[in-house]
């Protein structure tokens, strides 16, 4: 594993080098244009039929030559040897060549240098000839990049800007260039893909926060965990994807919708559930082992009546925009906006109005909430309907962010969440906004210096050594003792 | 200032319908278990009522049992002669009345000023009028306002709650231990001020350990002691008789009275 | 023996920050700021051994602050004191209970889902049984745990409490809570005990008779520190009376002498403490005036405190 | 006695119990969108075999029990229990190799037969006697995979996968051809899968992927591919760029813009697609839209139903010891159905039983010794059409 | 329908090896958060760990007592690394702090990155590390019926599992019921109620915490084992929705008492059963398809989970007078 894994580390710096960077660009774009070109209505038939077909008697020996520019190396001469015979073949126009063997076994495909459009060599001579393993129905194939040598043997051998080369990229179309951040440079990590993905973190980290402000406000009035709150998140896509795609509603209208019945769930919820729990005085963690069975049948409801694949709220790809080095969506800005003014709002109503401020109160100590004439349970009723529209809105907004939502696309979010609102501090409004987006950049980010499938480790890593700083949460402070 | 000069009502005057009546009033917390067993309590218009007795006689059960905080399990609570029994706190201070608990009596992660506003949540436009008048009365709350009531001392916190319930402007004040915690320089100005308070007309309950005080200012007392009522009388009966000093005030205040007389007397 | 540490406090000398002969506690600039203003800042306090010595001062002085301080709940700006000798600053609260300083909250802590009694013998010390190895023994600790309960039951007769001893705490009402509390506190027989505001909310009566208890501790050689705002209590058993205004010490000597300072009582004790209120004369434009100066004198001395905290 | 066995077979009416078969599907949980055709596989051998006539004159049985995922081990624990104490003699399952590998010591140490339609990790070859499946080995479709990149001329692959037993095998071989051939595996190597239970990698992995310039990309998911595509395509990556495999080849014409996949091509075990077998599985589900291991589960039905009745006795053992021999180890006339094959064993003759995912006769370690792959390609309208197939061997 | 098997089933799940190992993890939980009032979202990890702990090990060839050892000292080690930073921060915090620490646990395991220890996403296969604790069975091979109960006498989901498994849930029991009513499980019962309180009487409260900590800990890493012991190591199967049917049986059983744990296990593991047998049993599927009645199970088990926690919120053996005192 390891031998494999430099070999690749070799390739990829040699990719950085600065001597070669230019036509490995040049290389990759004509490349990439003629894919283009090629994949067009018809193309790949066309290709295709020229192509041997193996059968159960019958195995394919294959490969594609293309000069270091990207155009295909026409008439380029192989010999292939092994149980079969021996088999000449050349390389066709689009730099293609097959050979159908009728014998298993080991072939080696030797290819004829001096056959080598004008100023082309191997990048690598020391692969000529190769050996191919063959089985009789199967396809097998053989490359020989051309380009420059790696190894130190032909420093100069044929560089490509000798002029007889066809200039790059004829096929016209810019390739992928402009459109796709990062190749400006020859891969692995660079700024462009940092802003990229610390623009992508941004996103999710907002509506990461609007998701789970009303965990947070639900937990600040309460003091109750509600781990059935990733459900919210999910009936807000859901619902989305059911007002665009069953109902084929236009994507905004079904939105409000979406947002406006997940916040009814919430006042239904409370008035169905937690209220006759808060008014029998049932404990904080009884009513947390209530909020666990109420998730696992939200799951399973939504599993019964949608299934349990990825729903497409909208059928479109996202359209894009490029802000300086960063590509990102219209939708993702659009959301952006959205929850960016949905968390102002939120975060207003909580500081400046009276009934915000009666929210905190009833949070500290209801019972003296009502003796100031507070309704309480009012409050605490406006609280969840408020806590889940958000949640349903985030919901709607993730599942276009992530392209497709699911049954359990708010459960895979919960921990983010319970981890983004306490990173702020429990209980506080921006304390939730503040320690998503650190979440939300830590989560985008961190497979720059660590195993991607260990990302979210990475993420919770930094939650504990935040704690470990500020145990009272980026927001939140410190009690008074006596 | 001006000087209330209007006929006190006192203890002798039944002919007066009550305002706040309970009678035969049973509460408690735990199923089973009775705090309150049968306690009566009438407050006429303009009253100041003191009660005091034993710890844990039941006086902040009937307070908060009077107030909807715990569930009166027989007996009736009527105010202005509506039945009011287990009505819910914020609709009792709708109608006017006032409470202060004993423990707990701030939101601690609000600050000062906002605990005030939350005393005139009911009656937001009155903030700013009432603020300024109650940073007269306690200037240190007003240089402080933008400090969290969680972070401040013991008396400071009292004197925060007891203004929060005067907030509210209301017509009839429930105070638990208003007292407990000041200094004794605030504890005065505490019991002066509510007497003054009561005399613009608010009826006033006062549950108080700093029993001598209590009674010299009420119009009646109440004695407490188990869940009934052991004694009721005028403020000053209660505070010379010789079961009551012995079993709830004891001699403490006046033996050191009479042993030190080395206090600068009243001006 | 009393009368032996008494007569030593004669000779000390009446000032805020005064030597004592048998100081068990002693205190050297402890400051404690929390943003731009001072709570604490007490530049010597002596405690004399054996005594009950009464900490006063108005409300926000930084009376609580000091303890949770001295005791090690709140970490000082800075300052230095040491208990019996050693010094304690920056030991951790648990640390400075078993070193025999023990102390209570104005806010009661009772532990509301156990039972009084357990309340209690938690408060006890040597308990082997405390120890996870030595807890699945109970040979090992049924006979201390035998005294414990005794002692236990003996303290909770005397506070009013037996009968409510296997009724959960967080049933307990304000005033049997601080009862608990100072009960607790005294489970361990520590060397010194802090009270912070002890007699708030207690009956009266029942005060008067654990008033003798805190003084047979004290003729036992406990030493007393409580803060109190019941002049009655602090004149009747305190032997030394200590005021802190604004965070600093500004008086120190016997009750009868402190209580007389006109700074004391200005500031603190207002002139009304031995005056019926039951007067309607009280209710004059006098008496409101008078009052209200002293009030604002108090506040006002916690401005300036505040102000001058600015300025450097 | 294997000679025996043929010639004895009167063909029904004796005194064996009833064949019992248990199926243990993820019916919930995450990866319970790959249930419903499994079932449908199934339920459609059921029929087809009762309809032949049943094993050794009775109707086959069927007990659905729940499998669930990895995430919630005790489910599968459960049902294994359940469909235990109503003595299965066979059972169906699991999809995901976790799941087999929590239940595999319980199931295989009662002497049932457990034959998977979908297990793909290498961890699980000649794990017990009674283990069988019908999933071609990620060798044959990776290999095919690798190639069907390397002959489109593509050098510098990106895989974008998940870090499961699935998508690690089955990039595992392809990385190994395509490195073999001389291509470079940009992304997506060791370390740099991503973690299954987490939907928001999609932004981050893709904006990885590109930054290597790859100018092919390999998604390796199940039904997360979803999520994946439209942020490819919006990165202006093209379908033709795109590379799809047997766990998410599936008709994509209700979710995705048209266009979006036009060029994609992917690799599906199997011979060309069998129209019909469409249509009878959509006689047993009409809501089925993906057909994902159905014609695996299908055949596990239809080895272990033939096995029976080739050992004339519905025990596990008895079947155990006639699973290869149905499947064509050891020679034997080719047939393609239950009924067929059923007339070839009454006769005395010995079969190979032509499976429909083209999976061909187990080997030692009781997994299939070869298989066919399919290469399909996408057109405008995001459906998929077959245009070639390739055969492999382990 | 077929009664007699099932409640034969439901009534295996009440001495199942699984309902032993969730027994043992919620004795465990139940010092955390029952004695202490530590907030542990992260029992899964500590089982995980033992688990990963005893399997690795015994695969190095370690007998078995040293894997069981490894095991338990890699509990130990988690607990000591979890504890010393985190249990100085308020409750809620440490709640998070664990179920973050747990995930990594199982993020790590499964990663691509350990392939040859953990065996990644696919684990550890049983046969690789069952024989040694199977071969000290003394019941020998095949299999016995005890009435209805028929299992295989030592290999994999067998009687000696069983004996074992429900040996040591007495012993964890014993030795709760010990600690209960001592000294030192009183000085844990005062930390849960108010740490300051217990700081001022002088008991070291970072240190109980940490005992605590470690001993549930270590009860939970032995739920692992017994829990792998019938199945596989899969890191996948360790993760949140493991702590959270841990946290549900010991609410559900009634916390910080000596039987709640054990009864809350055998209660939900026969329940989720009964539902889900019942369910397959009576619901023809021409009227739901095989993966709704599942799925409709679930509905059911969530639904019913609500209703036994709010008709009995104090759980099965809890105390109903605790709950009255209000503690928020
Ligand atoms: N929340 C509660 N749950 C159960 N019992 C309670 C509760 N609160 C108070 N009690 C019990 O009710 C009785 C009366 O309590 P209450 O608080 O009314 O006393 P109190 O007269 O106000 O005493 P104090 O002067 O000490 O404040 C006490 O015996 C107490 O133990
Ligand atoms: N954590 C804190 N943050 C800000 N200010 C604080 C904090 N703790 C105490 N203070 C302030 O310090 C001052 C001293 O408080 P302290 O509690 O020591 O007063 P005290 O003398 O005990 O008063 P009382 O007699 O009212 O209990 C008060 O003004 C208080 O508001
Ligand atoms: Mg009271
Ligand atoms: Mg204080």
């Amino acid at each position: 594993m390891t031998g494999r894994r430099s070999q690749v580390r070799r390739a990829t710096s040699m990719d950085r080098s600065p001597l070669t960077r230019a036509t490995v660009l040049a290389a990759l774009a004509a490349m990439l244009g003629l894919v283009l070109a090629t994949v067009g209505p018809g193309g790949t038939a066309a290709a295709q039929t020229v192509a041997c077909a193996p059968d159960s008697g019958t195995a394919c020996i294959t490969g594609t030559l293309r000069t270091s520019a990207g155009q295909p190396a026409v008439g380029v001469a192989l010999e292939v040897a092994g149980p079969g015979g021996e088999q000449q073949v050349t390389s066709g126009p689009d730099g293609r060549w097959s050979l159908p063997v009728t014998e298993a076994g080991q072939y080696t495909v030797t290819l004829d240098e001096a056959t080598l459009p004008a100023g082309e060599t191997l990048r690598d001579p020391a692969n000529n000839p190769r050996t191919v393993t063959v089985s009789l129905g199967g396809v097998a194939a053989a490359l020989f990049p051309l380009g420059t040598p790696t190894g130190p043997a032909a420093p100069s051998g044929g560089a490509t800007g000798d002029g007889d080369a066809p200039p790059p990229a004829t096929g016209g179309e810019p390739g992928l260039d402009n459109t796709v951040p990062g190749t400006a440079s020859g891969g692995g990590v660079n700024w462009d893909r940092v802003a990229q993905q610390a623009s992508a973190g941004l996103v999710f980290g907002t509506l990461l926060a609007l998701a789970s402000v009303g965990l947070s406000l639900i937990f600040g009035t309460t003091g109750l965990s509600n781990f059935a709150h990733g459900e919210q998140v999910s009936l807000g896509g859901i619902l989305a994807y059911v007002f665009t795609q069953l109902v084929g509603l236009p994507l905004l209208v079904s939105g409000a919708i979406a947002v406006a019945l997940a916040a009814a769930s919430g006042y239904l919820q409370d008035a169905a559930i937690w209220g006759p729990l808060r008014k029998r005085r049932v404990g904080m963690t009884q009513q947390l082992i209530v909020t666990i069975g109420l998730a696992v049948t939200l799951q399973y409801v939504f599993q019964f009546f949608f299934g349990a694949g990825s729903l497409r709220i909208v059928r479109s790809n996202p359209e894009t925009v490029a802000l300086g080095p960063i590509l990102i969506t219209q939708q993702s800005l659009i959301s952006l906006g959205i929850a960016a003014a949905a968390l102002g709002g939120v975060s207003y109503f909580l500081v400046a109005t009276r009934v915000g401020r009666a929210t905190r109160a009833v949070s500290d100590n209801p019972a003296l909430a009502a003796a100031s004439g507070i309704g309480v349970d009012g409050i605490v009723r406006m609280v969840w309907t408020i806590g889940a529209g958000l949640a349903g809105l985030g919901g709607v907004l993730m599942g276009l962010y992530l392209n497709a939502t699911a049954w359990n696309m708010g459960s895979t979010l919960l921990l983010l969440m319970f981890a983004a609102v306490t990173l702020g501090g429990l209980g506080t409004a921006f304390g939730a906004l503040a320690g998503s987006i650190v979440i939300g950049l830590v989560v985008e980010l961190s497979n720059l210096v660590i195993p991607s499938d260990m990302r979210y480790a990475g993420a919770l890593v930094i939650l504990i050594l935040v704690l470990l700083f500020r145990p009272q949460g980026i927001l939140g402070r410190a009690e008074r003792v006596g | 200032m001006t000087t209330a000069t209007q006929n006190t009502p006192t203890a002798g005057q039944p002919t007066r319908d009550p305002l706040l009546r309970a009678s035969g009033l049973v509460a408690g917390y735990l199923p089973g278990v009775n705090i309150l067993n049968g306690c009566d309590l009438d407050v006429y218009p303009g009253e100041l009522i003191g009660i005091i007795g034993p710890n844990g006689a039941g006086k902040s059960t009937l307070l908060k049992a009077l107030f909807g905080l715990v569930s009166v399990r027989s007996g009736t609570v009527t105010l202005k002669g509506e039945d009011i029994t287990n009505h819910r706190a914020d609709s009792l201070v709708h109608r006017g009345v006032g409470f202060v608990p004993q423990n707990d009596n701030v939101f601690p992660s609000l600050t000062i000023e906002e605990n005030l506003q939350m005393g005139s949540y009911q009656a937001p436009k009155r903030f700013a009028e009432r603020f300024e008048a109650i940073v007269d009365l306690f200037p240190t709350l007003g240089d402080r306002r933008k400090q969290r009531a969680g972070s401040l001392s013991g008396g400071e916190r009292q004197m925060v709650a007891m203004a929060r319930a005067l907030m509210m402007e209301p017509s009839v004040l429930l105070l638990d231990e208003p007292s407990a915690g000041l200094s004794p320089v605030r504890q005065d100005e505490t019991f002066i001020r509510t007497r003054k308070i009561n005399r613009t007309g608010v009826s006033i309950i006062m549950v108080e350990q700093n029993a001598r005080r209590c009674l010299q200012i009420c119009d009646r007392g109440y004695v407490l002691d188990q869940g009934r009522n052991a004694y009721t009388a005028t403020g000053r009966e209660l505070m010379h008789d010789p079961k009551v000093i012995e079993l709830y005030l004891g001699t403490l205040a006046a033996d050191v009275e009479s042993a030190g007389k080395d206090v600068p007397p009243l001006a | 023996m009393s009368a032996e540490t008494l007569a030593a406090l004669q000779g000390v000398e009446r000032v805020p920050g005064s030597l004592k002969p048998d100081a068990i506690l002693v205190a050297d600039d402890v400051t404690r700021h929390f943003g731009g203003m001072t709570a604490v800042d007490v530049k010597h306090l002596e405690i004399q051994r054996g005594t009950i010595t009464a900490l006063i001062g108005p409300n926000g002085a930084g009376k609580t602050t000091l303890f949770n301080l001295l005791t090690g709940f709140d970490k000082p700006n800075s300052g230095t004191w040491s208990f019996e000798g050693r010094p304690l600053a920056g030991v951790p609260a648990a640390k400075v209970s078993r070193s025999g300083m023990v102390r209570t909250f104005q806010l009661t802590k009772a532990l509301s889902r156990m039972t009084v009694m357990e309340n209690m013998r938690l408060g006890a010390t040597e308990q082997p049984g405390e120890n996870l190895a030595r807890a699945l023994v109970p040979p090992i600790w049924r006979p201390r745990e035998r005294e414990i309960t005794a002692q236990a039951e003996e303290l909770l007769d005397r506070f009013r409490l037996l009968d409510k001893k296997d009724d959960f705490a967080g049933s307990l009402s304000g005033g049997q809570r601080k009862l608990l509390e100072m009960a607790r506190a005294l489970m361990s027989k520590p060397t010194m005990v802090m009270l912070d505001e002890p007699m708030a909310g207690v009956n009266p009566a029942l005060t008067q008779s654990l008033l003798s208890h805190i003084q047979a501790l004290r003729d036992q050689g406990t030493t007393v520190l409580f803060v109190e705002h019941d002049m009655h209590m602090v004149r009747h058993i305190s032997d030394w009376v200590a005021v802190m205004a604004e965070g600093r010490l500004v008086a120190e000597g016997p009750p009868s002498t402190v209580m007389t300072d006109p700074a004391v009582v200005d500031a603190y004790l207002g002139a009304h403490h031995d005056t019926d209120l039951g007067d309607d004369s009280v209710l004059s434009d006098e008496v409101a005036t008078r009052l209200e100066a002293e009030v604002a004198a108090e506040d006002e001395q916690a401005e300036r405190a505040a102000r001058l905290e600015e300025k450097p | 006695d294997e000679d025996g066995s043929g010639t004895d077979t009167t063909g029904g009416g004796t005194d064996a119990q009833p064949l019992i078969v248990g199926s243990l599907l993820p019916q919930t949980g995450s990866l319970a969108f790959l249930g419903p055709p499994e079932i449908a596989g199934v339920d459609l051998a059921i029929q087809e075999i009762n309809e032949a006539g049943g094993v050794l004159g009775q109707d086959v049985e069927i007990v659905h029990a729940d499998s669930s995922d990895a995430d919630n081990a005790e489910v599968a624990t459960q049902s294994v229990a359940d469909l235990m104490s109503q003595d299965v003699q066979v059972v169906v399952g699991a999809a995901s190799s976790s799941v087999t590998l929590n239940v595999l010591d319980d199931i295989t140490g009662a002497e049932i037969v457990q034959i998977s339609p979908a297990n793909t990790a290498t961890a699980l070859s000649g794990a017990s006697p009674f283990y069988f499946r019908t999933a071609p080995s990620d060798l044959v479709q990776g290999a095919a995979l690798g190639n069907l990149i390397l002959q489109d001329g593509r050098a510098n692959v990106a895989f974008l996968v998940f870090n499961d037993d699935y998508g690690i095998t089955l990039r595992d071989v392809a990385k190994r051809t395509i490195e073999e051939a001389g291509g470079t595996v940009v992304y997506g190597n060791e370390g740099e899968e991503f973690d299954p239970a987490s939907d928001d990698v999609v932004a981050s992995a893709v904006t990885a992927a590109l930054s290597t310039n790859p100018d092919a990309i390999v998604v390796i998911a199940f039904d997360q591919t979803k999520l994946i595509v439209p942020a490819l395509a919006s990165a202006g990556v093209p379908g033709s760029m795109m590379y799809f495999v047997d766990g998410n080849l599936a008709d994509y014409s209700a979710d995705f813009e048209p266009g979006t996949l036009e060029g994609a091509k992917g690799t599906l075990p199997g011979k060309a697609a069998d129209e019909s077998f469409r249509e009878r599985l959509l006689e047993v589900n009409s809501g089925l839209t993906d057909f994902s291991y159905a014609a695996e589960s299908y055949d596990a039905v239809i080895l272990a139903a033939l096995a029976a009745v080739r050992g004339e006795g519905t025990d596990g053992p008895t079947i155990q010891e006639n699973m290869a021999a149905v499947s064509g180890a050891e020679g034997g006339e080719e047939c393609a159905s239950f009924a067929e094959c059923v007339d070839l064993l009454e006769a005395g003759d010995d079969i190979a039983y032509q499976a429909v995912s083209a999976a061909g006769p187990f080997n030692e370690d009781n997994d299939p010794s070869s298989a066919w792959v399919g290469i399909y390609t996408f057109g405008p309208d995001n459906k998929y059409t077959w245009t070639s197939e390739v055969f492999g061997e382990l | 329908m077929d009664w007699e098997r099932i409640l034969t089933l439901v009534a295996g799940e009440l001495f199942a090896p699984t309902t032993a190992a969730y027994a043992l993890a919620a004795i465990g939980l139940n010092i955390h958060f029952g004695l202490t009032g530590l907030l542990n979202f992260g029992q899964a990890g500590f089982m995980l760990l033992g688990a990963y702990g005893f399997a690795v090990s015994t695969i190095a060839g370690y007998p078995i007592w040293l894997a069981v050892l490894v095991a338990v000292a890699c509990s130990v080690i988690f607990a000591l690394i979890l504890g010393i930073p985190t249990l100085k921060l308020r409750g809620d915090y440490l709640a998070i702090v664990t179920i973050a620490a747990a995930e990594i646990v199982r993020i790590v395991g499964r990663s691509t990155a350990l392939t040859d220890v953990t065996g990644a996403s696919s684990g550890l296969r049983g046969d690789s590390y069952k024989a040694t604790f199977q071969a000290l069975s003394p019941l020998g091979d095949g299999s016995t019926a005890l009435g209805p109960f028929s299992y295989s006498n030592s290999s994999s989901n067998s009687w000696w599992l069983r004996i074992v498994g429900w040996l040591l849930v007495a012993l964890a029991c014993v030795l709760v019921w010990r600690l209960l009513r001592s000294p030192w499980g009183r000085v844990l019962k005062g930390i849960r109620e108010d740490e300051d309180a217990v700081r001022s009487l002088g008991k070291n409260v970072y240190s109980y915490k940490m005992q605590a900590l470690v001993l549930g800990g270590v009860i939970g890493s032995i739920a692992g084992i017994i829990y792998v012991l019938p199945r596989a190591v899969q890191p996948d199967s360790m993760g949140r929705p493991m702590t959270f049917w841990v946290w549900t049986i010991l609410l559900l059983g009634g916390a910080a008492t000596v039987f709640g744990p054990v009864i809350g296990s055998m209660v939900f593991w026969a329940v989720l059963m009964l539902i889900k047998t019942v369910m397959r049993e009576v619901v023809p599927s021409t009227v739901l398809r095989a993966e709704q009645i599942e799925q409709f199970g679930w509905i059911i088990v969530g639904v019913t989970l609500m209703l036994l926690v709010i008709f009995r919120p104090q759980g099965m053996l809890g105390d109903k007078k605790e709950l009255a005192i209000n503690v928020r």
